[in-house]
Formats: structure tokens, C-alpha cells, sequence
């Protein structure tokens, strides 16, 4: 009996259906979940370049304003990007970054406790928050829509509460003071390579201030932090889920729960991790926060769970989940920096941003259905 | 003794000047001994306001302390407090006239519109012609009236002028460098309260122009003082928000108690802070200031 | 007979007030290929669920070369060398070949003390073991979703047999299946069985059963109702036993023959 | 041949299973989709009768006003909850409550139209909004979230940006008097049965005004046209959803948009006429606050699309869609206001409020999902 | 014989690149049992459905009753007396027996100028038909998810039935069913048959095909193979045909007989 040509000839016409068009192999290297974003960067930075060149949106200040908003973003993009690909997402990102400043501000400003706890405080209660959102959708079984809805509420008004409970106050200022000097703070606060540009600016290859406080100083004095975060989420976020044994549980968990739980993916850890996780971003966001401006206050983060969805959902992820890319959410903040920005720069009536916003996230999406349904096949 | 004492505010639950308030009102409490409340629409939306003075009315007070922010939404409901018998003291936003239009028995504040105008004035003769307003709250009614009275005040459109800040203090800080970089024959810069200022404290500090840039602000806050006593801003204008939160109380306790009432308004405001005379200010900024 | 490659007994399976299985008992030998059959709803995939570490038995104990085990979870299952291809799929349309292929047991590759996928040898054995088959891919990245229902199916019975299953369960895998395509499936699972390997196979139509099946248990509401070897049984008193024994005689004979 | 006996036996066996216990008729007819809701009423009226009961909260204005806070979040209640078991929902809500109110006063006081006019005119741009709404999720299959998250964006932001526009300002006042008289703002404004409670007043049966230019008037002068609409609008809901065809097709576009195109349900059709419902829904609310209050502001309506998913989900509908009831939406509705202005009436630290809120969410829907399960043998 | 009860002509179906079908032809002549074979993909659902008004053909042409037509909408096929059962149900798991069974064409009641379903009459018509075909529902407000899969087949067709169908499509209704299931769809499809109605059955069993089919069409990659009466084909010779009419006696000589 001669299985193998019995075999091997069925489904090879059924690779080279007669019915099938091929498709071309250039579309073929250009279909992925990032595209879509990539066209957008194009896009927005022609435009802007067009419009407001001459408006200092590209000189080393301009370049350093948007990267900067761009790398908020990205930081909460990064985990709810993952989040999202692992089938769930969480609308208490935003309270979440409120309640996180707060805890930093009122243990080490009011408490007294050394920053370094304060922050490792900080993030173990967050991320127990995130166990907890996880642990409820598991447990439940309810869509992470609603569990995460009340957290946005009860996060929101424990915040406030703690706030005024402890210290009559919604603002809590003096954080940097605190900071002076811990380890710990200098990882989220401050600037690096300021060596560098002080000798670029030296050398007049940066301009330097004029006049004022800083005369003297490069206009640029070096890369925040919060950039150097940003870069190594996103690095740490690709490499997580494109090349590691646990970047593919992710994708599994998000694409059918059930068929991954059958090939022994242990899917709940996977999503509680991943809310975790997210958890985790929403307090690197509030750290960076705090030590940049010193203060932590009851309001910060609101919406952000909005800003952070747009971002992975222009970036090409698919809101139900198994699909999306880290990069194309980085790609998203940075759009969605570069517009925000760039309008301000251009001088364009500000209220029009949230109209310009909306219209830019539905085209994004539009887009991306597109390459998404050539890439699957799906109709 | 033991009135109970309501306080009505326009401000969402994030709104950090108005804990000054909050503060103001329990302090007043405990020195009268009077029984207080401190209510707000959790988002900020007046027409929630308008059910929270009704419902306030309906749990028979002894006392309602409101603000005014919406003549229009508010006038019925206070109204209607009016008549049932419950003394009703406006603060903070509205005017004396409409104060006295709704049947209050006073006002203590200081009328936004006035208040930018006077600002507006006071940087004209300082010698400023163009000027940035950084609003944090672009779709609150209220907050905004003082950038269209400083816009008066100095004699110019408002225009562009007004940006649409939003609250993340890194966006107000980057918007407020990009607007001042793609303008940068701008004269001024006037914030509408602590969320916007500090921010806008970082921004100037950062590109150069702190001290350059004639800078003033609405309310106190801790890094407006400091601010203002290193030099980045000229003034601040401080409406004294305990004042509107610790007189009232006191003068419903004692009119309940003896029937006594000043024959005037009260104007809290606006008094302009300067780098003269900061150590009280800068000592109870952001909790009684 | 050598000892059994995995015996069950007595597994007794409630869900809440439901109780899908109520005592059922076999065994599968190496290179057999044992058929379970039954009616709808007779317990079969909650049976094989239970086998595969998906479902815990309320009762009952699972042998495997004589030694007790428990299966916590599927991936004790798919350790000890248990394999499934599930009546729904187990598969994720959006997920590439490759990474459907390893699901679950991704190789790896280390990088100083990290560790990676290795995607250069998970995507030369994908491709290869799916040529094995028969199934010529474009390229190991191309979606799953984009394949049919039988290349599907392929994919997961050449992941089982890859990753050295010593028993591959496949539950209906030929019930959608045309003609074609179910010759495959049953030519595959013939090749499989040869290499020594226990194929626990489900069907609802005996033909195909008695196409490869060396012995044949029927399951009915929950229970056994016997075990009987190749040639000891004819497809008509399998096809009864199936109904649960009713008399379907009247439908045959105005419908011309067994169904 | 006996086809009658071979095929009624086999059948019955299956529903007499003897491996499925019975459920109990009581479980049986207490297992509703609102049953949570009911539940939910009686234990937040209990527990407020506990703790506030001499605070005013039952007086007849007390009533009034948690019923007023009640009714408003019922009436945008029952458009979210049609289309949400329409399968589709909605975030654009409340960016649609300011637009709808900036238009009318833009139309009728900035540019003087008559006052019917500008009420038809924000109908039928807000119902023409809703149908571009559901167009588009119809015609890119994109999930709602994402299209209304974009509209949510957009409405807000042209809200601003027109208001600005036009008057400077982000508020329009005088719509009272330029609604003085009018026939069709008489529909949202305005009260019913004021003579009823004038001689209520009169006979000492509710207390009456003692000061004022409203002294001898009675403090509840009549039912708000507000009212008078949340109850024609959850009639209207209930009976179009489970006595009408067009109910049945909403039932069946939710439960399975293919398979109820296949039965012949005009699911695109339902689809959008239910946002244009919803939209509707949200303009009824924008016009009676305008008209109660004389102004209408762009911060209007800020959040109300959660407030409106959670009194809907409080009701025991299902986020995905199918599953769900009118009226538990209005109870929903009422434990919302009830909770709310019953915090307080009780004279609860009001940032407190938002945690309350949060955890009945969840328990609720904890609750809500078990007794769904259990009407549908779901696992 | 008569004219056919439906006749489709030269039916082209592209899904952009995709092209489903190519010129397929067939009719159904009242009280026919026509049985539509092919393998998996052939474009028997696509086919199907281009009857049923769910895909509107982009070429060709249906006559019903010698009368050209045009379906736009799944309406106007039911409308026209063409009820489908699908392969993926079209019942509505969270919707009661009686809403489902209606589904589409609610009875009405007037009251004054309003219109209401007149659940009475629709709750005792379900009951009834439902018993009509052997099920005996606990109450009719019953969720349809909470029947098996072979209840539901039966109100999906007992619908069509009682809606005075005068064309029956079934698109595998005994893939996933037991034997004894299997017989009871069998039976219904014969007593319908027999009621003068056409009957349009698809399946992969040449064994369900053959008894019930009075006439059988065989679809290959998207074209008629070829329409044969009861009688004139073998089970063996249709089988090779819905195979692709390629060899498959080496597969059957080691698996022993037809599949
Ligand atoms: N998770 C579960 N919870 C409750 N009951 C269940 C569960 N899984 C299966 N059952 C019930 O257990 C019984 C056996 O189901 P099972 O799926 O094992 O049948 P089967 O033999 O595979 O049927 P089929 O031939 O239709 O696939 C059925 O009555 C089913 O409703
Ligand atoms: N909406 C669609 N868009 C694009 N291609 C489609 C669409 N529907 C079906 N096809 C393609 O048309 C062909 C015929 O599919 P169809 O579902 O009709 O096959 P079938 O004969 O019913 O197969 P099976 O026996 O597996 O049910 C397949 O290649 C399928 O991928
Ligand atoms: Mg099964
Ligand atoms: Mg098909």
C-alpha cells in the first residue's frame, strides 16, 4: 500500500486550487498588524511637516516635546497591548495611575518611609489590584468590561477618600524633596546622558538658551527617563511576545481560551500575569509622574484607559483578542503623540483635537481590518 | 448648636483647589459646632448640582451654602430652598446681584468675569499685549469666564489664546512649551488654578523662560507659592477659598442662633499675592489657603 | 497481551446535577486502535476529556503501564504522552501553523540566561512533518485560519504524533469530512497505529469504526455497554447497541438498509 | 409503518432524563432576567430606610428627587438597553446628551429660530448621527466600542469647538425665554398634575413653601415632564421588546446576528435603527435638562454612557448582547439614583460614593450571571 | 413529469477571489428527495444558500413554478416557500422555543392599530408541532439552549414545516448525530417527502444519501458532476465520484470496504 502519494496528492491541489488567485508576494511581506500604523506615522509626519514646519515642532526642543507625550502613551499602551492580545482589557488603567501616585506621595511625604519603599510599596499594591481584576474575570467568568468598570470607579474613590482621610488634601506635593537622593527614585525621575548634550550644545551643535534661568544651557538637556522606560517596555513587550514560549500563551490565551487550555496552556495564569502586568505599566506611568513634577494628586490618569485602547487598537490589535502587535501599539502612542502635539505647534483650534482624534482612530481601524482579513483570510 | 450645614460646590470630585474648602468648611464646623457636608457633582456636570441643591433642600438643613456657577441651572433650585424657609449663602462663582436675584441672604466670593478683568488690567499696566490661557477644564462654563475677563482686561481678542490644556500635567506641560514655541512673541502666560500652574511652572522652567515670561495664576496651591517666591510668577491671585468655606458657617450658625447678619457682601477676593509677604501663604498653601 | 499503554476504571464524572459518566472502564494496548461509540450525549467526549487531564474523574483511577497517575491538569495529560485532536478543533484560526504546531511545548533556545523560542527548528519540523503527512504549506507562518477543515485536522494529529504521543485520542474527527478527506484521516490513523501508538478513536458512524478499529466499546448514557474485539462483532449489532439496543428494523426497512 | 411511536419515544427519554435532576417550579418562576434588579431595589430601599429615614430622603420632595435623579438615568437607560441586546452598545452617549443641548441652544437662542424648530433639528441630527453610528459598525463590521469610542471623541470635541465658535463660550444661556410659549418645549419642560398637588398643598397634605415668592405654593408643585418621559420610554421599551416582532428581531439580531439574517430578521436594518433609538433616547434627555434648566453647557452629560451600561447591566442584560429586559434596566435605573442621592441623604463622605457604586456593580452582575446560567442551562 | 417546484440554471457564485461555484444546475420536483453530495468545499452550503437568498448568485438564473425569480434577501425566499436548515443551526441559544420556532414571521394580533405577537396562539402551535414531531417540551418559554443538538434540529425543521415550506433544505443535519438521531432525521425528511414537499438534503454519507435520495447531484470544485435517479447509481460508483472519481481501492482494500 503506497499511503504516501495517496496522501500527498489531495491536499496539494487543494494548496493550488485552480479556484484561488495567489496572492502577490509583495503584498504578502507588506500584510502585517503593524502596517496599518506604519502608513499612519508616515501620514501624520507628512502633514505635520508640511503644515507646521516652521513652527519648531522638529527642532531638538520639538522632537523631545512629542517623543515625551508619545512615551506616556506607549507606556500604558505596552501592557494594555498585551492585555488586549491576551483576550481581556482593563478600563481601571487610569484610576489605577491616580491611586499609584497617591500611595507613592502619602507613604514616603506623610509617612515618612523612605522613597524606595514607598515606590516597591507601590507597586506590589497595584499589581495585587491587578491580581485581584484578573482573579474576578477568571473566577466569575464575567467580560473584564464590567469587573474592570467597577475598579475604575472603586480605585477613583478610594483615592480621593485616602487622600482627604490622610492629609486633607487631593495634592500631595514634596515628593521630590523625598526623592533626594534615593536609588530607587533616580530610575523614574531625572535624565540621562546629560554629559552629552551639554557637550553637543558646547560645541553649538544643539542651541543653547539665551537668555533667562538657564543661559547657557542646551535647550535639550538630555533624554527623560520616561523615554528610557518607554523604549524598554516596548523592547521587553516585543521580545515577550514575538520570540518567547510565553509570548505564545499570550496569543493562544486571547485566541481561544478553550482550545489553549486543551493543549495545556495554562491560560488563567496567562491572564491574570497579563493584568498584572498592565497594572505594572499604569505604575511605572504614575512613578515616572511623580518624581518628574513632585506632586501626586487625586485626578491624574483620568481617561487614560481610553488613550491607552486607541493607541493598541490603532496599532493594529484586535479588541477581542489572539492578534496584535507591541510595536504597532508603540506606533499607535506615537501617532497619537504626534497629532496631539503636533496641533498645538501647528496652532489649530485645540478643541479640535478630540474631533481630529476619533477621526484618525476610525480610519486606523478601517485600515487595519483590511489587512487583517487579507492576512487570515477571513470574510 | 449642632446646625446642620450643607455646602454645595460646582467642582468635580478631582478638583484639587476645592479642598481648601473642604477644609475651611470642617474648621468652621468645629469652632461653631455646627454639623457640615461637603457636596459636589462627582463629574462636575451642573445639571447634577441642580439635583444635589434639590436634594439638599429636601433633608431640611439648617443651612445651605451653594455656589452659583450656572445662574440659569441653579436659580430654580435655590429658589425653591429660599422658600421653604432655608437660609441659602452663595460663594465663589455668581455675583452679588444674582445672589440677591435668588433670594440668598449673602455672597462671598470673588465673580470670576470681575476678577480676570482685574487681572487683565493689571498686566496692562504691566505692559502686556499678548498672553497664553492655559484652561485645564476647556468644557467647564465657569473656570473659563476669567480668561474671557483678562482677554477684556488687557483689550484683546481672546482668540487662540485659550488652549485646551487637559489634565495629564505632562501634556499641559509639553502643550504649553509647544503653543509657546510655535508663538513665541507670546507676552504672557495665566493659568486657571493648581493643575494647570504647576505644570506650567515646569514647562517655563525647562525651555528657558521662567522669569523671562510674565507669568500670574488663579488660586494657591504649594508649587504656586514657590513659584512665586523664586520669581517664575508675578502674582497669584488668591480668592482666599476659606474664607468663602469659613464665614458662611459662621454667619448661618449665628443667624440661626441670634438671628444676626452682616448688612453686607463679603468679596474674598481677588487679592493679588506677591513675592512680599509669602510665609503664611506658603505655610497653609493647598490646605487652608 | 502485554500490560495496557493506559487503563481507566470505573470513572464516574458529575457536573453538578448532571452525571455524565457513571462508571466506565477500558483500556488501549500499544498499536491498537479502540473505538468508542455511542449516542449523543452518551459521555464519550466527557470520557476522553477526563483521559486528557481536561476534566478531573469525581471517581475512578487511571492507570498508565500499570502505575497509578492523576492528571491535574491537560498538560500532566499531554506530558505523560497523551495526545487529543478535539471534536472542536483546539486550534487558533488567527495563530500561525508553527505556533499552533508547538503549542503549549514551544522548543527552546537559550541566549545567555534567556530563553527563546527557536523559531528556525520549530519552523523547518513544522514543515516537515506536515509534508509527512501530505499537506505541502505555503509558508509555516501562514494563519490557521486560512486552512481547511481536513489540513486543520492534520496539523493536530501530526503535533500529537510528533511530539511522541504514546496514545492519540481523536474525537469525530471525520464527522464534517467528505469522502476524500475521511480516507485520509483513516489512512492516517491506520499509519499511526502501525508505529505502535494506542489511537483511541470516536465516531458516530460504524463504518468508519469498523474501517480501523481493532476493538469497540459503546457507551450509553454514561455506562459501558461492553467491549467487543474486530471480527467478534457485526455492524448491525453495533449500530443497535449504539440506539441502545431499540429495534430500529422498521426505519431500516422503509429506509432501505443500515444508515 | 408506526413512524408516530419510533420517534415520539426516543425524544421523551431525552427530556426524562433520568441523569438530570429536576429544577423546582418556585426556581423556576423566580429565575427572570430582572430578578436581580428586584432584588437589588429591595435591599437599597431597606438598607436607606435603615440608615436615613428621618434625613428627609421619604419625605414627598425627597421622592421626587431621587425618582427625577432616577428617571434620568432611565431614560438614557432604555436606549442602551435595546441596543445592547441589539448585540451593539454605545459610548457616544454622553458626548451625545451635550451636543444635543448645544444645538438647541445654538439654533434657538444664538441664531433665533423658533424653539419647535431647534427641538426637531437636534432630533434629527442627533437620530442622523446614530444612523452613521450604526452604518458604520454594519458596513466595516468593526465592534461598536470602537466606532462610538471615535464618536465619543468627535461629538464632544465639535461640541466644544462650535460653542466656542459661535458665542466664546462653552455655555449658552436663555433658553427659557426663548422657549417661552412654545408648544413643543412644553413636552420636555415644564410639570403635570400641578392642580393635583396645588390642593394636595392646599389641604396640608405636603408641606408648602413658607417664604419666598413662592410661599403657600406646595414644595412638590407636579410631576417633571422628565418623569412623564423615563415612564412612556420604558413602556415603549418593554412592550416594543417582548410583545412586538420588531422586539423579537432585536432579541434575535443579539443573540445571532447570522442566524437570524439566515430566518429571514432584517438584522442591519434593527441594528440601526436601534443606535438611532439610542441617540433619540440621549436627545430626550440633552432637551428636558435644557428646558428645565434655561442652558445648556459642552460638559454636559460627561461619563453618562458608563452610567447608562451600568443600570443596563445592573438589570441583568448581557454585554454581549441577546439577553436582557426593559425594565430591569429602569430598576437598574432606580438603584442607581436611589444609591446616589441616598448617599447623601445619609450624609456619606462623597467620594465614598464612587466605591458604593463599584461594588454593587459587581455583585450585582455576580448575581445577575448565576441567574442567567440557571434560566439557560449555560455553563 | 411535472414542472420542477424550483430550478436553478447555470449558477456562478465569486467570493472576490475566491470562485465558489461554477455553473451549477439542478431542479426539485414535488415530493423529490434530492440528495446534494460533494466534498468538503465543493460549494454545496454556498449553493444552497444562493437558494435560500442568503448570497445572491453573480450569475444565473431560478425559476419557481416556471417563473423566473430574484431573491434579494432571505425574506424573500421564505417568503417564496423555501425553508433552510443550516449547518451552523440558525436558532438562537438565549431565545425561547416558541421566539426562535417564529422567528421571522411573528403571528400578529391587532389591538386598536397596534400589532402585537399573539403569544397564545404562538405558544400553542409550537407545542403542538413540536409534539407533532416527537418532542415533548417542558414549557414552551423553554430556552432553545437548553435542548440537545438533535431537538433543535427538529424545531428548526418542524418550523419549516408548519410554514407550509414547499421546499425543504437540510445542509448536513446528521453530521454530528448519533444512529439513533440519525434515523429520526431520516424518517422526518421521508414523512415530509411524503406531504408532497421537495426536499433538497446535503450530506457526506452516501448511506444517508442513498436512503432516503430520489435523485442524486454530485458538486466538484464548485460544478455539477453529473444528476443521477434512484436506482441507477451504486453506492460505490457515487462514492468515487463525490471523491473526485480518483482511485480509492488501495485505501479501501486495507481498510476494508466502503467508507
Ligand atoms: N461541562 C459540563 N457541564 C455540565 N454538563 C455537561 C458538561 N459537559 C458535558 N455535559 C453533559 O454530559 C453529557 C455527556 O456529554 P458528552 O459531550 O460527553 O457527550 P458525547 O457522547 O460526546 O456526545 P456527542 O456525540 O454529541 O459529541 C451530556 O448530557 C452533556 O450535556
Ligand atoms: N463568504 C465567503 N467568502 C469567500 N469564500 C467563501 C465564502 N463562503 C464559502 N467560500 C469558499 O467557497 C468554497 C465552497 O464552500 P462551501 O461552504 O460551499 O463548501 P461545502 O461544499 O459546503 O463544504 P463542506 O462539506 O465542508 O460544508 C470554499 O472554498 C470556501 O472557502
Ligand atoms: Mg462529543
Ligand atoms: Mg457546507
Amino acid at each position: 500500500m503506497s499511503e504516501a502519494e495517496t496522501k500527498a496528492e489531495p491536499p496539494q491541489e487543494e494548496a493550488h486550487d485552480e479556484r484561488i488567485r495567489e496572492i502577490s508576494p509583495l503584498r504578502k511581506a507588506l500584510i502585517r498588524p503593524e502596517l496599518g500604523s506604519i502608513c499612519g506615522v508616515i501620514l501624520v509626519f507628512v502633514f505635520f511637516f508640511l503644515i507646521a514646519r516652521d513652527s519648531g515642532m522638529f527642532s531638538p526642543e520639538g522632537v523631545i516635546n512629542w517623543t515625551v507625550v508619545s512615551a506616556q502613551f506607549a507606556i500604558i499602551a505596552v501592557g494594555a497591548c498585551l492585555l488586549m492580545i491576551a483576550g481581556e482589557f482593563d478600563l481601571s488603567v487610569g484610576s489605577m495611575i491616580g491611586f499609584s501616585g497617591i500611595v507613592i506621595a502619602l507613604l514616603s511625604v506623610t509617612y515618612g518611609l523612605p522613597m524606595w519603599v514607598a515606590i516597591i510599596a507601590a507597586f506590589l499594591i497595584a499589581m495585587g489590584i491587578g491580581w485581584l481584576n484578573g482573579f474576578l474575570v477568571i473566577r466569575t467568568g464575567l467580560p473584564s468590561f464590567i469587573v474592570t468598570l467597577a475598579f475604575l470607579y472603586i480605585l477613583r474613590g478610594l483615592t480621593i477618600f485616602l487622600a482627604i482621610l490622610t492629609t486633607n488634601k487631593t495634592i500631595i506635593g514634596g515628593v521630590r524633596d523625598a526623592a533626594e537622593g534615593d536609588w530607587l527614585a533616580s530610575l523614574f525621575g531625572g535624565k540621562i546622558l546629560t554629559g552629552f548634550f551639554k557637550w553637543m550644545g558646547d560645541n553649538g551643535w544643539i542651541q543653547t538658551f539665551v537668555a533667562g534661568n538657564r543661559a547657557g544651557d542646551p535647550v535639550v538637556d538630555g533624554i527623560p527617563m520616561l523615554i528610557v522606560w518607554a523604549v524598554a517596555l516596548i523592547i521587553f513587550g516585543h521580545v515577550l511576545l514575538t520570540r518567547t514560549r510565553f509570548g505564545n500563551w499570550i496569543f493562544a490565551s486571547g485566541g481561544d481560551a478553550q482550545a489553549a487550555r486543551y493543549s495545556g496552556v495554562p491560560v488563567n495564569r496567562v491572564k491574570i500575569l497579563m493584568f498584572m502586568f498592565t497594572a505594572f505599566c499604569a505604575t511605572v506611568f504614575a512613578t515616572c509622574q511623580v518624581m518628574e513634577f513632585g506632586s501626586a494628586a487625586a485626578d491624574r490618569g483620568l481617561l487614560k484607559e481610553f488613550e491607552a485602547i486607541i493607541s493598541v487598537v490603532i496599532g493594529g490589535a484586535l479588541l477581542t483578542g489572539g492578534y496584535g502587535s507591541v510595536i504597532g501599539a508603540a506606533l499607535g502612542a506615537l501617532i497619537f503623540g504626534v497629532v496631539q502635539q503636533g496641533l498645538f505647534f501647528a496652532g489649530v483650534e485645540s478643541s479640535l483635537f478630540r474631533v481630529f482624534l476619533g477621526v484618525i482612530l476610525l480610519l486606523a481601524v478601517i485600515l487595519n481590518t483590511y489587512i487583517r482579513r487579507s492576512i487570515t483570510g477571513e470574510r | 448648636e449642632g446646625e446642620r450645614i450643607i455646602l454645595i460646590s460646582h467642582a468635580p470630585d478631582s478638583d484639587s483647589w476645592w479642598n481648601t474648602i473642604k477644609n475651611g468648611l470642617a474648621l468652621a464646623g468645629e469652632h461653631v459646632n455646627a454639623d457640615v457636608e461637603y457636596r459636589n457633582p462627582p463629574t462636575g456636570d451642573i445639571a447634577d448640582m441642580a439635583r444635589i441643591i434639590e436634594q439638599a433642600a429636601a433633608s431640611n438643613p439648617d443651612g445651605i451654602i451653594t455656589t452659583l456657577a450656572d445662574p440659569d441651572v441653579l436659580n430654580g433650585p435655590i429658589q425653591n430652598a429660599v422658600a421653604k424657609g432655608i437660609p441659602v449663602i452663595i460663594i465663589n462663582s455668581g455675583t452679588p446681584e444674582q445672589a440677591a436675584e435668588v433670594g440668598a441672604l449673602m455672597y462671598v466670593g470673588q465673580p470670576e468675569y470681575d476678577a480676570g478683568l482685574a487681572a487683565g488690567m493689571r498686566a496692562k499696566r504691566d505692559g502686556i499685549g499678548s498672553f497664553l490661557c492655559v484652561n485645564h477644564v476647556v468644557s467647564n462654563p465657569v473656570v473659563g469666564e476669567r480668561c474671557r475677563g483678562f482677554a477684556d482686561g488687557l483689550g484683546v481678542e481672546l482668540g487662540d489664546s485659550m488652549i485646551d490644556s487637559g489634565q495629564d500635567p505632562a501634556e499641559i506641560k509639553n502643550r504649553v512649551k509647544a503653543y509657546l514655541s510655535a508663538n513665541p512673541n507670546t507676552e504672557a502666560v495665566l493659568t486657571l488654578g493648581p493643575t494647570s500652574a504647576d505644570p506650567t511652572i515646569e514647562a517655563l522652567k525647562e525651555n528657558g523662560m521662567a522669569g523671562q515670561i510674565y507669568f500670574g495664576t488663579f488660586d494657591l496651591g504649594t508649587e504656586i507659592v514657590k513659584g512665586i517666591k523664586d520669581g517664575t510668577i508675578q502674582w497669584g491671585i488668591d480668592q482666599q477659598p476659606f474664607l468663602q468655606a469659613y464665614l458662611p458657617v459662621v454667619v448661618l450658625a449665628n443667624y440661626n442662633r441670634f438671628g444676626v447678619l452682616p448688612g453686607n457682601n463679603i468679596n474674598s477676593g481677588p487679592g493679588f499675592v506677591t513675592k512680599d509677604a509669602l510665609s503664611k501663604v506658603e505655610e497653609h498653601a493647598g490646605e487652608y489657603r | 497481551m502485554s500490560t495496557p499503554l493506559i487503563e481507566l476504571k470505573n470513572i464516574e464524572k458529575h457536573f453538578g446535577s448532571v452525571i455524565a459518566l457513571n462508571g466506565v472502564s477500558i483500556s488501549v494496548y500499544p498499536g491498537e486502535c479502540h473505538c468508542l461509540l455511542g449516542d449523543n450525549g452518551a459521555g464519550k467526549s466527557t470520557f476522553i476529556k477526563t483521559m486528557a487531564g481536561v476534566h478531573q474523574p469525581t471517581r475512578g483511577e487511571i492507570f498508565m503501564d500499570g502505575q497509578q497517575v492523576v492528571f491535574n491538569t491537560a498538560r500532566d495529560a499531554i506530558e505523560a504522552g497523551i495526545a487529543t485532536v478535539y471534536q472542536d478543533l483546539a486550534m487558533i484560526p488567527l495563530m500561525s501553523v508553527t505556533r499552533n504546531f508547538w503549542m503549549g511545548r514551544e522548543p527552546l533556545r537559550s541566549v545567555g540566561p534567556l530563553k527563546f523560542i527557536d523559531f528556525e527548528m520549530a519552523n523547518r519540523v513544522t514543515m516537515e512533518e506536515m509534508d509527512r503527512m501530505g499537506i505541502h504549506l505555503r509558508e509555516p507562518s501562514q494563519a490557521v485560519g486560512t486552512l481547511s477543515g481536513g489540513e486543520r485536522q492534520t496539523v493536530a494529529i501530526a503535533r500529537s504524533v510528533y511530539f511522541g504521543a504514546k496514545i492519540l485520542i481523536l474525537d469525530e474527527p471525520t464527522s464534517a469530512l467528505g469522502v476524500r478527506q475521511t480516507s485520509n484521516v483513516l489512512a492516517t490513523i491506520d499509519k499511526v497505529r502501525k508505529k505502535g501508538i494506542g489511537v483511541v478513536f470516536i465516531s458516530h458512524n460504524v463504518r468508519h469504526a469498523l474501517a480501523v478499529g481493532d476493538r469497540f466499546t459503546v457507551l450509553n448514557r454514561g455506562q459501558t455497554l461492553g467491549t467487543a474485539k474486530r471480527g467478534e462483532i457485526e455492524a448491525e449489532e453495533l449500530q443497535d447497541m449504539m440506539a441502545g439496543g431499540k429495534e430500529l428494523a422498521q426505519l431500516e426497512g422503509s429506509l432501505g438498509g443500515t444508515v
